[in-house]
């Protein structure tokens, strides 16, 4: 079993002649996978198309994409798509989106079996059956793709491409919409598939991932690749400026902060004996927590742990069933702030940065020129006030979030993920941010989040829920 | 897996038999508040609808007045007309006197035998374009079918049918304006409603298939390996089937508005018809009477719909929850 | 400003002529469109007629105009009282919740139960030939349309973080309602209310084809083709206009509308 | 009562084409031409006073005595009749050996009972003084409470259909046409479709046509094109505008007959409005009637000044052509205290504008368009006439209630062939619903009451009545009608009858 990937030169332009992707030479062979590290818009999905014969029709493509001596390239679709399934085989982004929503498990292994390899029904459905179980999921074989979690789509997705034993793997974002502690989980099964023969070739902007996956990596950046070689040295000694800074923004390999002055302030929140359920469910059960000003506390466990509930009951989003909240007596509800997990979500589609400052300035009879100050000091451009939310990055956004609550002069701020849906470089620069502003203001942050390494790196202490809501 | 498929199935249809009471009680009261709160007596217009304009006199309303108890209070006649309801029991027109529900039978004969060749009409006019135009979306047969959909869209249907009648029965003579009796009567009035109902049902389709075609596990399906026509078979005709199905429930308010108007513009003795005479001539059973039918059959259909919905797409009654 | 599309700004500009024409139109004929002479009848366009006379000798122009007036007017006001009604109580039952919003949502469905036109015909029956029974009944069988869908995307909109996040900052209500729900809500109300105008304009005009709509001697595009059609053989031209300006009318509304709705 | 489940009429709507419940169903017998009947007349149930007008027609049921073209009673199903001298006796001598659709024999007692059911129904029967009808031997024998010469007319009315004792059922409704007509039912579907099949056993001779469908069109327009297109062989109730088109079509020929329904405006004498005879006159003469035949019924001769077309003979006055005369009108008004006001609409010495209200009705489609014609012309007296297009019902209510101010309406004199009975319900002292409205006139009622009685000259009393009418004008005449009938040149032996009792099917044969 060959299984040779090799990309020579490789480019592609649009059908005005931009150029999206410039001259790419990469391989990937069994045993030696390949990762394309770059972040969106550096042209990395389009090599994966490339290699797979799916390009848009629009777009102009030179140089060599080689599969076992087939160029891919100038083959006709027939011939690509005959090397479907047989030859190569890719793992979809998201494939909770990409897998039939109304067949269920078996069938969709199943039919590889069976149109693709011919096999009987009963040997198809067998076979099935036996790779759903190797990836762990024998009981949800009768389910369909709405009844799965994300972790286990991708693992029925991984099931199908397994049954189709092809040489070749391509895996787009396999990370992408996933929650942190599955991501890891995701790096090891694509090592797996690699470890079982098969060229594996993903294209992610999760360092993690490379990481995990080993082999050879190409980062690329703007449609180049800057910088290529064997994991191990690419990712420990990197040598373009970029690679090392998408490297540093990873939170284990921070800086450390700024020391902040210990916190001394009055306790802004506490809460003792919380408990609190949805639909008789109970989430949260019997938690103790105090935040006090000027110190960030971090809050992590698994998904579905009652992180989110915990910081809502604090700010008195929610009633708690049991147990007291008490927050700072004798400040107004408004002095107690939220940062979202999905920046763009948290402002009204249809106002622009000026408006919504400009609302929350008459609301409260504030001056502009203390809204400006603070646009200035978090390092908003003054022209991006004049943007409605979708023309502004995630980033951007969630500074804007940072300015109206500090507009406030807050208390105590709830950080829900706020850098979970970032790319790692602002991922990084929010984080500081916010490190910063406690210190400089006395601000009592609550940080929820998926990431040990970004609570230990930011949090003065941190308070880790099991998956049954308590804190202990 | 049972409590599964007991709420994918049994919950929607206790909704709608919910929903069908409710549609007894509302026209029912509705029908009868109306009917009573209506201008003029009652006893006047039933003896016009009965005897004619020329007999349609005092002597003749006082006569209807008797025969049917109208001058009983109107509380009594209400109750008296639930009481009746709820043994199954829709009285007797009070123009011509004959049971109506037997009435209605035969008009709902001729309605859905018009819906019946419609229906299909309208898909085999409307699906194959919406299909063509969802497999090449932007192309030129999804620009012609889109422009073809708006503006019939905009044509009043009365327009549509006169239309149709002057072309095809004044201008060519090929067809018949009206009447009943054989397959080339039922032609222009359900070409009349088809047209109607394909403009958007090739709407329906074309962006149904645009967005299968275009999903990502149409994709999936292909980087599988599968065969292009297991392809649309397995994966791509279940799926885009699912909103053409949903839209058969939005279809039927069309159906059930352009079978009025359809019906009085070809004179089709069918249950729109009859509506509409009925509340010309204030005949309270024939009025409440079709208007329950009329009610009841939109709520059947769509708790059909609601079951091929379920049938075909898992996802549905977490989707409807 | 976000620029409407090629189809829709089409839309908008054949509602603005046809509105200019109701408008302008009386002032061109410069008759009252009740005024007949029956010598006149049947006039062809031209003769002293711009549009022509109908069957009584009539304008055709002054009537047209005064139809087409009555029509987008009528349709206006139906919509109005649909849309605004429907909803403020979409976005109150999404608000309140609770026994309010199961209320309201009992209602809504009762009245989707029933296909619109029979409750317009049934309205329409109280005073055939009068406006208010049939603005009464289109309102009716037309506000639960806004109310779901207010209450539907208020529900959303409610239900994310920008909502809260105003709330946290201190906001009240009337902000949210005012400055967050309705100006995310109105787009797709506009689109609604659109698409419901052309099919006022289309249902008011089929009701007074079958006689259960506006009476003659008003003018009414619908009825006036009930009147004239006895006479499309002679005249077919005359048939025709009155079934165009709705098909123009509907067309320009749905144009407007766009195509986001099936 | 009935009960059914709602069950069954699940059941019933899955057949498409379900059979119907009033005659028993005959197997249709395939390949002979069936000859189309298409008219605008919907019908309702089986009981002749509500739709015997269509069983009349096609053939299914018939009465004691038909007319003849002038009017005159003629032997149908009564061989011979005759009268006591005071009138109040008539005896009728039934054909001998008629039998029902149902092969059961006419008899007296049979045809007594349908006469008592006619007499109980609303019908014209019920409006004649009768005191007893009883079956003696071969003969019925009708006792009147006093003389009312119109009875054999009145026999002759639809309503009068004799059917077979087992159409009715228990409580005396009628359930089932059995006539003893040349034609029987074979599919009755009412409002809008009737099929019948030749019945063998008819006493007269074999009509020559062996099936035929009544189908109801409503709208005219599509009622010419199915004669056009050759979907109907006889065509009633045809529009003005079309038929000159229909003259130029070679398969089909166009019959028209004066018929005696009339146009008129029935006025509220009881109002102060119209309580001037001045008044009446006034609005008489501003109405353009030779526009309004011309334009909206297409025959100029149709304008009538007086109530009585001329087929109408010894009640039709010989006269002038109605002439409009705006003067005169504005002079009549003066005299009559109304005087120009602010808007051009007249007002009386109290300050009261002359503003009425006029009701008519859409059964006869060409009454709105003439009361819209008549409020332009009304308005170029100062007569703001507003117009309501109701229910045929709103004028008889209106007219019990008082509320009924001016109303449009088309009045057929024929409905039984003597003009007589209707007029008498007309212009009855206090008026009729259908006539006079706050207005007598004991000139008049003497009059319609010796020719009830059958005292002094009828021709003179005819023309009597006819003048009273035409000088007070308790309504005013617009216009006279015509019947227009398209037959498909495939139809021999095609005539009208002008008072449309029959299409006389029983005579017409395929052509060729």
């Amino acid at each position: 079993m060959s299984g040779v990937l090799a990309i020579e030169g490789f480019r592609v332009e649009a059908a005005d002649g931009t150029a999206l992707v410039r001259s790419v030479d990469a391989e990937a062979r069994p045993g030696r996978p390949l990762t394309l590290l770059g972040e969106t818009g550096s042209g990395k999905s389009l090599v994966l198309a490339a290699a797979m014969g799916s390009l848009a029709p629009g777009l102009r493509a030179g140089g060599r994409v080689m599969l076992d001596g087939t160029e891919m390239l100038s083959a006709t679709p027939s011939a690509r798509r005959a090397l479907w399934g047989r030859r190569l085989a890719t793992l979809p982004q998201e494939p909770w989106l990409a897998l039939d929503p109304t067949m269920r498990a078996l069938g969709q292994v199943a039919e590889v079996y069976r149109l693709v390899r011919g096999m009987p029904a009963a040997a198809s459905a067998e076979e099935a059956r036996a790779r759903l179980a190797e990836l762990g999921l024998g009981g949800v074989a009768a389910l369909y793709p709405f009844q799965l979690s994300g972790g286990m789509a991708q693992r029925l997705a991984l099931a199908i491409l397994r049954a189709s034993e092809t040489p070749v793997l391509l895996a787009d974002e396999p990370t992408k919409g996933l929650d942190a502690d599955r991501r890891d989980e995701a790096g090891a099964r694509l090592r797996a598939e690699a470890e079982r023969g098969r060229t594996v070739v993903c294209v992610t902007h999760d360092v993690a991932i490379a990481r995990a996956l080993g082999g050879e990596v190409a980062v690329m950046l703007e449609g180049r690749v800057v910088e290529r070689g064997p994991a191990a040295r690419v990712l420990e000694r990197p040598s373009h400026t970029y690679t090392r800074r998408l490297l540093e923004a990873e939170p284990a390999r921070w800086p450390e902060l700024p020391p902040r002055p210990a916190p001394c302030g009055e306790v802004a929140v506490a809460a003792e004996g919380v408990c609190r359920g949805f639909g008789g469910r109970p989430v949260l059960c019997g938690v103790d927590l105090s935040v006090r000003r000027g110190e960030i506390v971090a809050v992590t466990g698994p998904s579905g742990c009652g992180k989110t509930t915990l910081g809502d009951v604090l700010l008195g989003l929610l009633r708690p069933d049991a147990g007291t909240v008490r927050r700072l007596p004798g400040v107004v509800p408004w002095r107690f702030g939220k940062l979202y997990q999905d920046p763009p979500s948290a402002f009204a589609p249809h106002q622009t940065m000026r408006q919504a400052l400009g609302d929350l300035a008459r609301h409260h009879g504030l001056a502009w020129d203390a809204i400006a100050a603070l646009v200035e000091r978090l390092r908003l451009a003054p022209a991006l006030l004049d943007r409605r939310p979708d023309a502004l990055s995630g980033g951007e956004l969630q500074r804007f979030a940072l300015v109206r609550v500090l507009a406030l002069d807050p208390v105590f701020l709830l950080a829900d993920e706020p850098t979970s849906r970032l790319d790692p470089i602002t991922q990084r620069e929010v984080s500081m941010l916010l490190g910063e502003l406690a210190g400089e203001r006395g601000l009592a942050v609550l940080l929820v989040t998926h990431d040990a390494a970004l609570a230990a790196k930011l949090a003065d202490r941190t308070l880790r829920l099991r998956a049954n809501g308590t804190d202990r | 897996m049972d409590r599964h498929l007991l709420g994918r199935f049994l919950r929607p249809v206790l909704m709608r038999l919910v929903q069908a009471l409710l549609v007894a009680l509302i026209i029912g009261a509705l029908g009868f508040a109306l009917m009573a709160a209506l201008p003029g007596d009652q006893a006047f217009r039933l003896a016009a609808a009965r005897y004619g304009p020329d007999m349609g006199d005092a002597a003749a309303a006082a006569l209807v007045h008797r025969e049917l108890g109208l001058d009983r209070p109107l509380a009594v006649q209400f109750l008296d007309w639930v009481g009746r309801l709820l043994r199954f029991d829709l009285g007797h027109s009070l123009v011509t006197g004959a049971p109506v529900l037997e009435e209605l039978a035969m008009q709902l004969g001729y309605t859905l035998a018009l819906a019946g060749v419609a229906l299909p009409l309208s898909a085999l006019l409307g699906l194959p374009f919406g299909l063509l135009a969802g497999l090449r979306p932007g192309g030129p047969v999804d620009r012609v079918t889109l422009g073809l959909s708006v503006l019939l869209r905009a044509v009043p249907a009365y327009a549509l049918g006169l239309l149709l009648v002057a072309v095809f029965s004044i201008r060519f003579r090929w067809l018949p304006p009206a009447g009943f009796e054989g397959w080339r009567e039922f032609i222009l009035p359900a070409l009349t409603l088809a047209l109607g109902l394909a403009a958007l049902s090739a709407r329906v389709a074309r962006d149904s298939v645009a967005a299968v075609a275009a999903s990502p596990y149409m994709a999936f399906a292909r980087w599988k390996g599968l065969p292009e026509r297991a392809v649309v078979l397995r994966h791509g005709l279940r799926n885009a089937a699912i909103p053409v199905v949903a839209l058969l429930g939005l279809q039927l308010i069309g159906l059930v508005e352009g079978l009025v108007i359809v019906e009085s513009l070809f004179s089709w003795p069918g249950i729109g018809h009859a509506l509409v005479h009925a509340i010309f001539a204030r005949d309270v059973p024939v009025v409440q009477g079709a208007a329950l039918v009329m009610g009841l059959i939109f709520v059947l259909v769509n708790a059909l719909v609601d079951l091929a919905c379920a049938l075909i797409d898992p996802r549905r009654p977490r989707a409807a929850a | 400003m976000r620029v409407l599309a090629p189809g829709r700004w089409l839309g908008l500009l054949l509602i603005l002529a046809l509105a200019g024409f109701g408008i302008l139109g009386p002032w061109l004929a410069a008759t009252d469109p009740a005024r007949q002479v029956l010598a006149d009848s049947l006039a062809p366009p031209g003769t002293g007629y711009w549009l022509g006379a109908d069957h009584l000798g009539r304008s055709m122009l002054a009537r047209l105009a005064h139809a087409t007036r009555l029509s987008l007017l009528l349709a206006a006001v139906t919509v109005a009282s649909a849309a605004i009604p429907g909803t403020l109580l979409g976005i109150l039952a999404a608000c309140r919740g609770g026994w309010v919003e199961s209320g309201l949502v009992l209602l809504a469905d009762a009245v989707l139960a029933l296909p619109g036109l029979l409750l317009v015909l049934l309205l329409a029956a109280f005073a055939p030939g009068d406006f208010l029974p049939l603005y009464l009944g289109l309102a009716l069988a037309g506000w639960v349309e806004y109310f779901r869908v207010a209450r539907a995307m208020a529900r959303g909109m409610l239900a994310r973080p920008h909502v809260e996040a105003a709330r946290l900052l201190g906001f009240g209500p009337g902000y949210v309602l005012w400055r967050l729900l309705l100006p995310g809500l109105l787009p797709t109300l506009g689109v609604l209310a659109a698409f419901g105008l052309g099919n006022a304009v289309l249902a008011i005009s089929t009701l007074s084809f079958i006689g259960l709509g506006i009476h003659p001697p008003t003018a009414e595009l619908g009825s006036m083709t009930t009147d004239l059609l006895p006479y499309a053989h002679e005249a077919p031209l005359m048939v025709l206009m009155p079934a165009a300006l709705v098909f123009v009318a509907v067309l320009g509304c749905h144009l407007l509308a766009g195509r986001g709705r099936a | 009562m009935l009960r059914r489940s709602l069950g069954a009429l699940g059941a019933a709507a899955l057949l498409a084409r379900p059979a119907l419940g009033h005659a028993p169903a005959v197997a249709r017998r395939s390949g002979e031409r069936v000859l189309r009947v298409v008219a605008p007349f919907e019908f309702a149930g089986p009981d002749p006073a509500r739709s015997g007008h269509v069983f009349a027609r096609m053939g299914v049921g018939e009465m004691l005595l038909g007319a003849d073209p002038e009017g005159r009673p003629v032997p149908m199903l009564a061989a011979s009749w005759s009268g006591s001298p005071d009138g109040l006796l008539h005896r009728f001598l039934l054909r001998p050996g008629v039998r029902f659709h149902d092969g059961s024999p006419l008899t007296a007692e049979a045809a007594a009972a349908s006469l008592r059911h006619a007499h109980a129904a609303a019908s014209p029967l019920s409006r004649v003084p009768v005191a007893t009808i009883e079956a003696a031997g071969d003969a019925v024998l009708i006792r009147l409470a006093r003389p009312f010469a119109p009875l054999p007319a009145v026999l002759a009315n639809y309503a009068s259909m004799i059917l077979a004792p087992a159409a009715y059922d228990g409580a005396g409704r009628v359930r089932a046409v059995i006539g003893t007509g040349p034609f029987r039912v074979e599919r009755f579907s009412p409002p809008l479709q009737l099929d019948v099949g030749r019945f063998d056993d008819w006493w007269g001779p074999r009509p020559a046509v062996g099936r035929a469908s009544y189908l109801v069109v409503s709208q005219g327009e599509a009622r010419a094109t199915m004669a056009e297109s050759g979907h109907a062989d006889l065509t009633m109730g045809l529009q003005p505008v079309t038929l000159a088109r229909l003259r130029r079509s070679p398969r089909l020929e166009v019959l028209t007959l004066p018929v005696p329904r009339t146009r008129i405006l029935k006025l509220n004498a009881a109002s102060p409005l119209f309580a001037d005879q001045r008044v009446r006159r006034a609005l008489s003469l501003a109405i353009d009637r030779h526009g309004i035949a011309t334009a909206l019924l297409r025959n100029p001769a149709m304008a009538a000044e007086q109530l009585f077309p001329p087929v109408l003979q010894g009640w039709h006055l010989p006269g002038p052509p109605p002439r409009r005369d705006l003067e005169t009108a504005r002079a009549l008004l003066a005299e009559a205290g109304w005087r120009p006001g602010g808007g051009g609409i007249l007002v009386d010495a109290g300050g009261r504008r002359f503003a009425c209200r006029c009701a008519t009705y859409i059964n006869w489609p060409e009454l709105p368009p003439i009361a819209t014609a008549l409020q332009a012309q009304f308005r170029e007296l100062g007569i703001d006439m507003a117009v309501g297009i109701g229910n045929s019902s709103d004028i008889p209510r209106g007219h019990r209630d008082g509320s009924l101010e001016m109303a449009l309406m088309a009045r057929n004199y024929a409905l039984v062939p003597d003009p007589l009975g209707t007029l008498l319900q007309d212009f009855r002292p206090g008026g009729g619903d259908w006539g006079a409205m706050g207005w007598s006139d004991p000139a008049l009622e003497a009059t319609l009451r010796a020719l009830a009685a059958a005292e002094g000259d009828p021709i003179a009393l005819r023309r009597q009545a006819a003048r009273i009418l035409g000088e007070a004008l308790p309504v005013i005449p617009i216009a006279w009608s015509e019947l227009a009938v398209a037959v498909n040149r495939d139809l021999a032996g095609v005539t009208v009858d002008p008072f449309e009792t029959s299409y006389r099917l029983h005579d017409i044969a395929w052509a060729g």
